[in-house]
């Protein structure tokens, strides 16, 4: 298991350090001057050269990477050039929006999905497993910005039932906060639902024409009994795999969902700071997000191995 | 188990709190750009000023509704006569937000800061013809000109002249200390800016007890929010197509002001072919202003025939100067040798306006032969490519910089333009302080801009104001960037 | 012996239609996919109305008998626009399905046959742009590059290499150490030579129900892009682009929004359905489930 | 009344009839062998008995087992019958146990549901019957895993199951099929005593009539759904009444007709220290018995394994150049101390890898026209030997001369001519075609290595002729390979094996997936190109039957060793070394079987 979780480990790190190099290099080609973004149209030039110099765009590009690296590995992500606060703690102001909602996303795609999946699969071929599957094949085909659009309109518009966007902070208590969140986590989760809830029904399908479902039907266990008892942790691997993938698509989501809504989050920053060149900002997102990419696959990896023997026995 | 207490504590009050007022006294306003950092005198956004201008800072002088220069922090004030001598009479008893005394100290500071050599301030220009400021004694400055300049006093009106004390100035940024009837309190970034009343305002207080400026990006996320009651108020609302539908429902008031935002089709006057008047005067017959207003993005507009805002005194409707005539235009570039038709590219900057309306133009253009590739620019490279760098054809661009008419006098502007007769007329404005003869100093500046048709003229930019119907003492109009909170309150 | 990854020969053409058009998800995509194709490349010699040149005037007029779908807000006919619309996001979502087969099937039969450290690199290379969440890193790209429908197509190019390359990879390695290929090595085959005669042809099915859910996703990709703004630019248009356009109006003109929205769902949809059909058919092992 | 009880059972999937009015009954105490070849409906009369049977699937007809109605009975009244009074066994011991959970929740799983025991009840039962089948608690814990235990004992674990609540009847699915000889064996035995000791019902399916003359009472045989003959064992196998029974008896027992083709180049003298690889390819007649050969030097000394039987181990050196200079009248392939390491599991992060040796130091040599078996349990590295010989893979240390060329040094490029001489038929009749060419393509591959390209009419020529000589028409070149049976599959294997004329077929298993009765005849067919094109054979097979009918000399290979070489008849009937031992007295063989039953039945 160390050893297992070592190498996964410094793969991980690897990624990231590789990532790192693409996303400065990447950011280091942008055009624009963020200094002039900052000051506007009609500037004074000595504004500007002050405002440079102040925000240490003149290092050479090898110092600036290796310092931007090494503030990293102790938590400091600079300064923003356009809020003119340490990155660190405008990610923080933002990751208790994303991370709320990519998590109630996470949850509410995987409360919704895996019994629909388990349902389908136990009654393959008939109408329920029709309709959950037409269903689920629909909601596949769904954007999900333009699915959030159409529960604005329906549920915060129409019926005023939740804001329509925007977020009122924590510090109004849990449940505004939650409020805010609901359309937005729903728009994220259910396409992600529809992926999830098919993966899981033909995992179950292969699964349950496997021998040793026969071995356990064999020795008299109901069929519900074997469903859950004998398949339902066997099809966990590929459901897994779907759901470690799917937490990068909810981050990429977010970006979307967090415009559609207006929500103060990580999407919205990195989009924002990309827009107006703030460098330094996008960066550092990008890299937080890569690495809870990294984290969440190393997770995955660890729950495999708890899932299956045989792989805990490789570790 | 404790540290769950006062977060429940803190949510009965917010409940308590949101029914126990019988007079509303809050507000959310909705703003579509976050400003970058909250100090008007570091930074040329206009969301700094839409948030803390009049509010939270004042100046010494203070533009009104109307784009009159009203007293703030100066009571009165006496100008020599041969206009060189400013001497400001200040209020007394006038206190910042963290307690400081205000007196003429913080004047001479907050001057001196603004125009000296490593200041930030966007707009040093402003503070150019400052010689000296004098505290003569701590409720009178004497400021000292080295030219007389007719805008002086509405020039220390705008944002970027507001007076902050020199203990909290470095602050201002996170933590703005002003001497306004608002004080700050709290700014979750990407998402709202709260202001408080400030309970220890020297002159008159503000009705409000509590303004969000929520930011709100575009019409998609503005129209639900105000429709749903989450946002009040927009001075400034992208509302897009929907303004009729939001103009019929009788639970909001909207009321279509004008800004200082002349919207322009400009051009590149050091590039061939539109060097040449014959060209310009083609582009300008090829422009249809009735259909770029529908096409906006919003369908509202005014449209102008040169550089200055219809709201000003000295406003000339120019627009006939080059009617909508798309034969004239053919036969003209026909003269000038470009029978066979002009390519261009065309540089759009993100807003509705710029996006959607360069679309219409572009297809009005084609059918005089003008072809015009069109390239969606962010606004960083709007400003390094078009705007610093000259590197463009066509753009189109709102100048939102109340009377700068004087923008197209400067040598090195992006439009390239040159034309002593205009530059003659403006450093005669720039030393006139005489109210009518710099009203027909602005005539004649306009005339020549009409004529000579430099850019492509096409509206004024509207300011469309959508609030709650119950909300009383919002600005109608946009004389500066800015929304003075000082006089609304809650009908009832 | 492992399962079989690949398809057995289908027996005939004349079999492979009658199985074909008795499933139905295949003949429900392939119908759909069909007449979006058409409609796309009708779009190219007649639209039913003119789309370049605007009549402003025409604005937002809702459904009629002359605009079946209405008009936008430059008073285009929709249904014009959603036609021509199909041709950009067809075309960046193919392309796109191009640049990862393209040059991920290769990279992937190259590790497969070669293994060691280039297998190895391979698959770090991998793990690093799966660490991306593509449509971040596409909004990177389409900023520094600049937005628009070819910078769209290889941003959202550049994700599908791996995905390819990963499927290839799997496929060829399942391929590797069957009795066949072996008896190929014994013949004294290249590695080369085997890849182009044994392992393609049987990863192909494979390969092509990949290329339907990447096109399919393809499309979803590039209308989110489109929707950020940074996909298909006027005066090209898109159906993502339509949406961004439609969203600020979707108040006073519903069907601004639902009809293009409505074109990427059937799209989309019918795309997985055929992708569905034809793992169905050319993969007896899943049909089997089914 | 009988425990079990079918009656005209019919059952179809779909449109397919695959059961047609079955009758059998099994009595208390009784094991009833079903024999049949593959699609001859034997297993799904199994499930059918279990109401395990796909969705689809539509019975008639009467099963009864112990007084209830199988085919009616709810699926409560199923359940309680299922594992508790009738126990099953199934063929793929590897897949019959759910992965994720210990041998100790499988077996106890089913004693807890049925009885309600409490867990620790429960699995003080499962460890019990654990232990009864050969898995003590001391070496296989409860919590044991199935992927840690090998096929056999996995297989241990599923009867262990089956068997934990006594049931009256036990059905075994082919339960040895996926095992080799040895472990059969084993398998067998403890089925046997079980039943034995607990007086089952066995229901054992077979397609082997050997194992199941070892084992059962009575015997049905069915064929497409039908039974065809049924009856007392020793009867109805010795009698052979019904022409079906005789022809399944004699494709089991079948002996290609043949004649040692290769004779043995004569002895050079003995003081001249001739190769040991000459002496080593002998036809043995001179030494009778085959040899033995010393495990102890083999594993310990470098010299070759077979070298201690005659001439007293001459160094290897001298042999390799005696095989050099011998190049054209000397052995076809020759191998010295040919090892293969794999690259085994890492322990932890810093100690290396521990290698895995699968072949260790073999030697040995093959003469033109020689017809070779390999012999050995699943494992003991065969088939690693075999992709060497044919270059597939590189030993890790040893040499490799064929028809006096190195292999183990050169090139693909290197390696044509050779290749050209070498070729394989494989074991999977299905694997072995690349699904998507036609037979013209794929049995034309080899001609690949060919200097001069033929034209694609002397191609089709080729073909033709090689089609013709496997016994396949012209016509069948333009056909696709699941076209074919397996038997006619495995001929064109054959076909593209001989159509560049080589000296040398290696033969992975190749009649292993095939029924018996196919099986004999591509036997025939090896022979009889042996026979006709002097072709030599190398024959990687479990099946010591089949290394009798076609093969003149046997080695015995064991964990990665040959551990003995000589005449076939002779090491079959004689065998030498313990592993040999093991193997030949694992093999089931009908005749002994029926000698047995004979023997016993007379007492």
């Amino acid at each position: 298991m160390t050893l297992f979780l070592t190498k996964r480990i410094a793969i991980g790190v690897l990624t990231l350090l590789v990532a790192s190099i693409v996303v400065f290099s990447i950011m280091e080609i942008l055009p624009g001057d963020p200094a002039r973004i900052m000051l506007g149209m009609n500037a004074a030039p000595e504004a500007l050269a002050t405002l440079r110099e102040q925000m240490g765009l003149n290092v050479p590009l090898v110092e600036r990477y290796a310092n931007w690296i090494a503030g990293m590995a102790v938590g400091d992500f600079g300064n923003s050039y356009t809020y003119r606060s340490p990155v660190i703690e405008l990610i923080a102001e933002r990751a208790i929006v994303s991370l709320p909602l990519a998590v109630i996303s996470l949850v509410l795609s995987t409360v919704i999905a895996i019994p629909v999946g388990i349902f389908a699969a136990a009654r393959r071929g008939r109408l329920g497993d029709t309709v959950s599957m037409g269903t689920a094949q629909i909601g596949v085909a769904i954007p999900n910005f333009w699915f959030a659009l159409l529960l604005i309109y329906v549920f915060a518009v129409w019926l005023r039932l939740v804001p329509a966007g925007g977020f009122p902070g924590w510090a109004g208590g849990i449940w505004p906060g939650v409020k805010a969140l609901i359309l937005p986590s729903i728009a994220l989760a259910l396409p992600q639902a529809a992926i999830l809830a098919r993966v899981t029904r033909s995992a179950m399908l292969e699964v349950l024409g496997e021998d040793y479902i026969r071995t356990a039907r064999a020795k008299g266990m109901p069929r519900r009994y074997v469903l859950w008892r004998h398949a339902l942790r066997n099809a966990m691997i590929p459901v897994l795999t779907i759901l470690g993938l799917q937490f990068a698509f909810l981050l990429a989501g977010t970006i979307i969902i967090e415009n559609v809504f207006y929500l103060p989050g990580l999407g919205r920053l990195v989009f924002q700071a990309i827009t107006q060149r703030d460098l330094i900002v996008v960066e550092g997102v990008v890299m937080l997000l890569v690495a809870s990419v990294v984290l969440v696959n190393i997770l995955v990896d660890i729950a495999y191995a708890m899932v299956d023997p045989r792989l805990r026995a490789r570790a | 188990m404790k540290i769950i207490v006062p977060v429940l504590t803190a949510a009965a009050i917010a409940l308590a709190s949101g029914t126990a007022f019988a007079q509303r006294a809050d507000v959310v306003i909705g703003v579509v750009l976050e400003p970058p950092h909250l100090d008007p005198t570091a930074g040329a956004a206009a969301a700094i000023d839409e948030i803390v201008y009049a509010n939270l800072f004042e100046g010494l002088t203070k533009i009104g509704p109307t784009g009159e220069v009203l007293p703030a922090l100066a009571e009165s004030w006496e100008v020599s006569e041969d206009g060189l001598t400013y001497t400001f009479k200040l209020h007394e008893g006038v206190k910042f937000h963290d307690g400081a005394e205000f007196s003429s100290a913080d004047v001479k500071f907050s001057l001196d800061r603004a125009r000296a050599k490593d200041s930030t301030n966007a707009q040093k220009g402003l503070f150019a013809a400052i010689e000296s400021v004098e505290a003569t004694d701590p409720t009178t400055v004497t400021v000292k000109l080295s030219r007389p300049q007719g805008s002086f006093l509405y020039n220390m009106g705008w944002g970027d002249a507001v007076i902050v004390s020199e203990a909290s100035a470095a602050g201002n940024m996170e933590t703005p200390v002003g001497t306004g009837p608002f004080k700050f309190d709290n700014w979750a970034k990407g998402s709202s800016v709260v202001l408080v009343k400030n309970p220890d305002y020297w002159g008159e207080p503000a009705a409000l007890e509590r303004a969000e400026f929520r930011i709100v990006p575009d019409a998609a996320a503005a129209i639900p929010a105000l429709l749903s009651g989450n946002v009040h108020a927009f001075p400034n609302m992208p509302a897009g197509d929907a303004l009729s539908q939001i103009q019929s429902d009788p639970r909001f008031e909207v009321v279509i002001g004008s800004t200082e935002g002349e919207t322009l089709l400009s051009i590149n006057n050091g590039r061939e072919p539109f060097d040449k008047l014959e060209v310009r005067q083609a582009i300008a017959h090829a422009l249809n202003r009735e259909e770029i207003i529908a096409g906006n993005g919003s369908g509202l507009g005014t449209p102008i025939g040169s550089h200055f805002s219809p709201a000003n005194a000295a406003y000339i409707d120019l627009t006939d100067t080059y009617p909508y005539d798309p034969e004239k235009a053919k036969q003209l570039l026909a003269d000038a040798g470009f029978a066979d038709g002009i390519s261009a590219t065309l540089k759009l900057p993100p807003p509705p306006y710029a996006r959607e309306g360069g679309q219409v133009i572009a297809s009005q253009l084609r059918q005089v032969g003008i072809e015009l590739e069109i390239i969606p620019v962010e606004w960083a490279d709007w400003l390094s490519q078009v705007f610093t760098e000259k590197d463009y054809d066509f753009t189109v661009i709102s100048h939102t910089e109340p009377n700068d008419i004087d923008i197209y006098s400067r040598p090195d502007y992006y439009f390239d333009y040159h034309n002593d007769e205009f530059n003659a007329v403006i450093a005669e404005l720039d030393a006139t302080s005489d109210e009518e003869k710099r009203n027909e100093l602005y005539g004649q500046a306009q005339r020549i801009l009409a004529e000579d048709v430099p850019v492509g003229f096409l509206f004024q930019l509207p300011k469309i104001g959508v609030w709650d119907a119950k909300l009383e003492g919002m600005w109608e109009n946009a004389p500066i960037q800015s929304t003075d909170l000082t006089e609304v309150r809650w009908a009832e | 012996m492992s399962a079989e990854p690949t398809s057995p020969p289908v027996e005939g053409v004349g079999q492979f239609a009658r199985a074909a058009f008795s499933n139905v998800s295949f003949v429900a995509g392939f119908v759909i996919t069909a007449l979006i194709a058409l409609m796309a490349l009708v779009s190219f010699v007649w639209t039913p109305h003119d789309v370049i040149n605007l009549t402003v005037a025409n604005r937002m007029q809702p459904i009629s008998a002359q605009h079946w779908f209405g008009t936008d807000h430059f008073g285009r006919d929709i249904l014009s626009l959603i036609m021509m619309g199909a041709r950009n996001s067809i075309a960046v979502a193919l392309v796109a399905v191009g640049i990862g087969m393209g040059i991920g099937v290769p990279l992937g039969c190259w590790a497969a046959a070669r293994g060691g450290w280039i297998d190895e690199a391979l698959m770090r290379f991998n793990d690093v742009v799966f660490a991306f969440p593509a449509l971040l890193s596409a909004i990177m790209i389409t900023a520094i590059f600049g937005p628009g429908a070819v910078n769209a197509i290889v941003a959202i190019g550049i994700f599908n290499i791996p995905v390819f390359a990963r499927v290839a990879r799997a496929g060829a390695m399942a391929l590797w150490p069957r009795e066949y290929v072996l008896a190929a090595r014994a013949s004294g085959k290249s590695a080369t030579l085997i890849t182009i005669q044994h392992i393609l042809p049987n990863i192909a099915s494979i390969l092509l129900v990949q290329g339907t859910i990447q096109f399919a996703l393809g499309i979803l990709a590039e209308a989110g892009l489109s929707y950020l703004g940074l996909g298909a630019q006027p005066p090209m248009t898109s159906w993502g682009r339509m949406l961004f356009d439609a969203q600020t109006r979707m108040m006073v003109a519903p069907h601004l929004a639902i009809f293009p929205g409505l074109a990427i769902v059937i799209t989309v949809l019918g795309l997985n359905l055929l992708g569905d059909g034809l793992r169905d058919l050319l993969d007896p092992r899943l049909r089997r489930q089914r | 009344m009988s425990l079990l009880e079918i009656e005209k059972l019919r059952l179809s999937i779909g449109n397919f009839e695959v059961l047609r009015g079955v009758d059998l009954h099994i009595d208390q105490g009784e094991v009833l062998g079903l024999v049949g070849e593959s699609g001859s409906g034997k297993s799904m009369t199994a499930l059918t008995l279990m109401r395990l049977l796909p969705e689809l699937a539509r019975t008639s007809g009467r099963v009864t087992f112990d007084g209830i109605d199988i085919l009616n009975a709810p699926e409560a009244a199923m359940n309680k019958l299922r594992g508790d009074d009738i126990g099953m066994v199934f063929q793929e011991p590897m897949t019959a146990l759910n992965p994720v959970k210990t041998i100790g929740e499988q077996v106890a799983e089913g004693i807890r549901w049925h009885t309600g025991a409490n867990r620790k009840d429960a699995e003080n039962r499962a460890r019990t019957m654990l232990d009864r089948v050969g898995l003590p608690e001391a070496k296989f814990p409860l919590s044991r895993y199935p992927h840690e235990l090998s096929g056999g004992q996995r297989q241990r674990v599923v009867i262990a199951i089956a068997c934990a609540l006594q049931p009256k009847l036990l059905v075994a699915d082919e339960p040895t099929t996926a095992l080799d000889v040895v472990l059969q064996a084993q398998i067998l035995d403890l089925l046997r005593d079980l039943v034995d000791e607990r007086k089952m019902g066995l229901l054992l399916i077979s397609h082997d009539l050997a194992v199941v003359a070892d084992m059962a009472d009575r015997v049905t045989i069915m064929r497409h759904g039908e039974v065809m003959d049924t009856g007392e064992t020793a009867r109805i196998l010795t009698e052979k009444k019904h022409p079906y029974t005789r022809q399944l008896a004699e494709a089991s027992m079948h002996v290609p007709a043949r004649t040692p083709r290769f004779v043995p180049p004569p002895l050079s003298p003995p003081d001249k220290g001739e190769g040991d690889a000459d002496a080593a390819t002998g036809s043995g007649s001179s030494v009778p018995g085959g040899k033995l050969i010393g495990k102890s030097s083999a594993s310990t000394s470098p010299s070759p394994s077979w070298g201690g039987a005659r001439g007293g181990g001459a160094p290897s050196q001298r042999d390799a150049a005696q095989s050099s200079r011998n190049a054209q009248t000397g052995p076809l392939l020759v191998l010295e101390h040919v090892t293969r390491d794999y690259a085994g599991r890492r322990r932890s992060f810093f100690s290396k890898p521990e290698p895995f040796r699968a072949v260790r130091g073999v030697s040995f040599a093959l003469h033109e026209g020689q017809s070779m078996a390999l012999v050995g349990r699943s494992g003991c590295g065969k088939s690693t030997l075999a992709r060497m010989i044919l270059a597939l893979d590189r030993p890790s240390s040893g040499s490799i001369r064929f028809a006096g060329e190195e292999l183990t040094t050169k090139s693909e490029a290197e390696l044509r001519p050779s290749r050209r001489n070498m070729q394989v038929v494989f074991q999977d009749p299905y694997g072995s075609f690349n699904p998507r060419h036609k037979v013209e393509r794929l049995v034309a591959e080899p001609l690949h290595l060919l200097e001069l390209q033929p034209s694609r009419n002397e191609k089709r020529q080729m073909v033709a002729q090689a089609l013709a000589e496997v016994g396949l028409s012209t016509a069948d070149m333009d056909k696709y390979p699941h076209e074919f049976s397996g038997g006619q599959r495995q001929r064109l294997s054959i076909a593209r094996a001989l159509i560049t004329r080589p000296k040398l077929i290696v033969a992975d298993e190749p009649v292993s997936a095939l029924d018996v009765s196919i099986r004999a005849q591509v036997l025939d067919l090896f022979a009889d190109l042996n026979q006709r094109l002097g072709v030599a054979y190398l024959f990687i097979t479990h099946d010591l039957m089949v290394a009798r009918a076609i093969t003149d000399q046997v080695m015995v290979m064991h964990e990665g060793e040959i551990v003995e070489r000589g005449d076939t008849a002779a090491v079959l009937d004689g065998p030498q070394s313990e592993a040999g031992r093991m193997l030949v007295a694992a093999s089931p063989d009908l005749d002994r079987a029926l000698a047995r039953r004979r023997a016993a039945a007379s007492i």
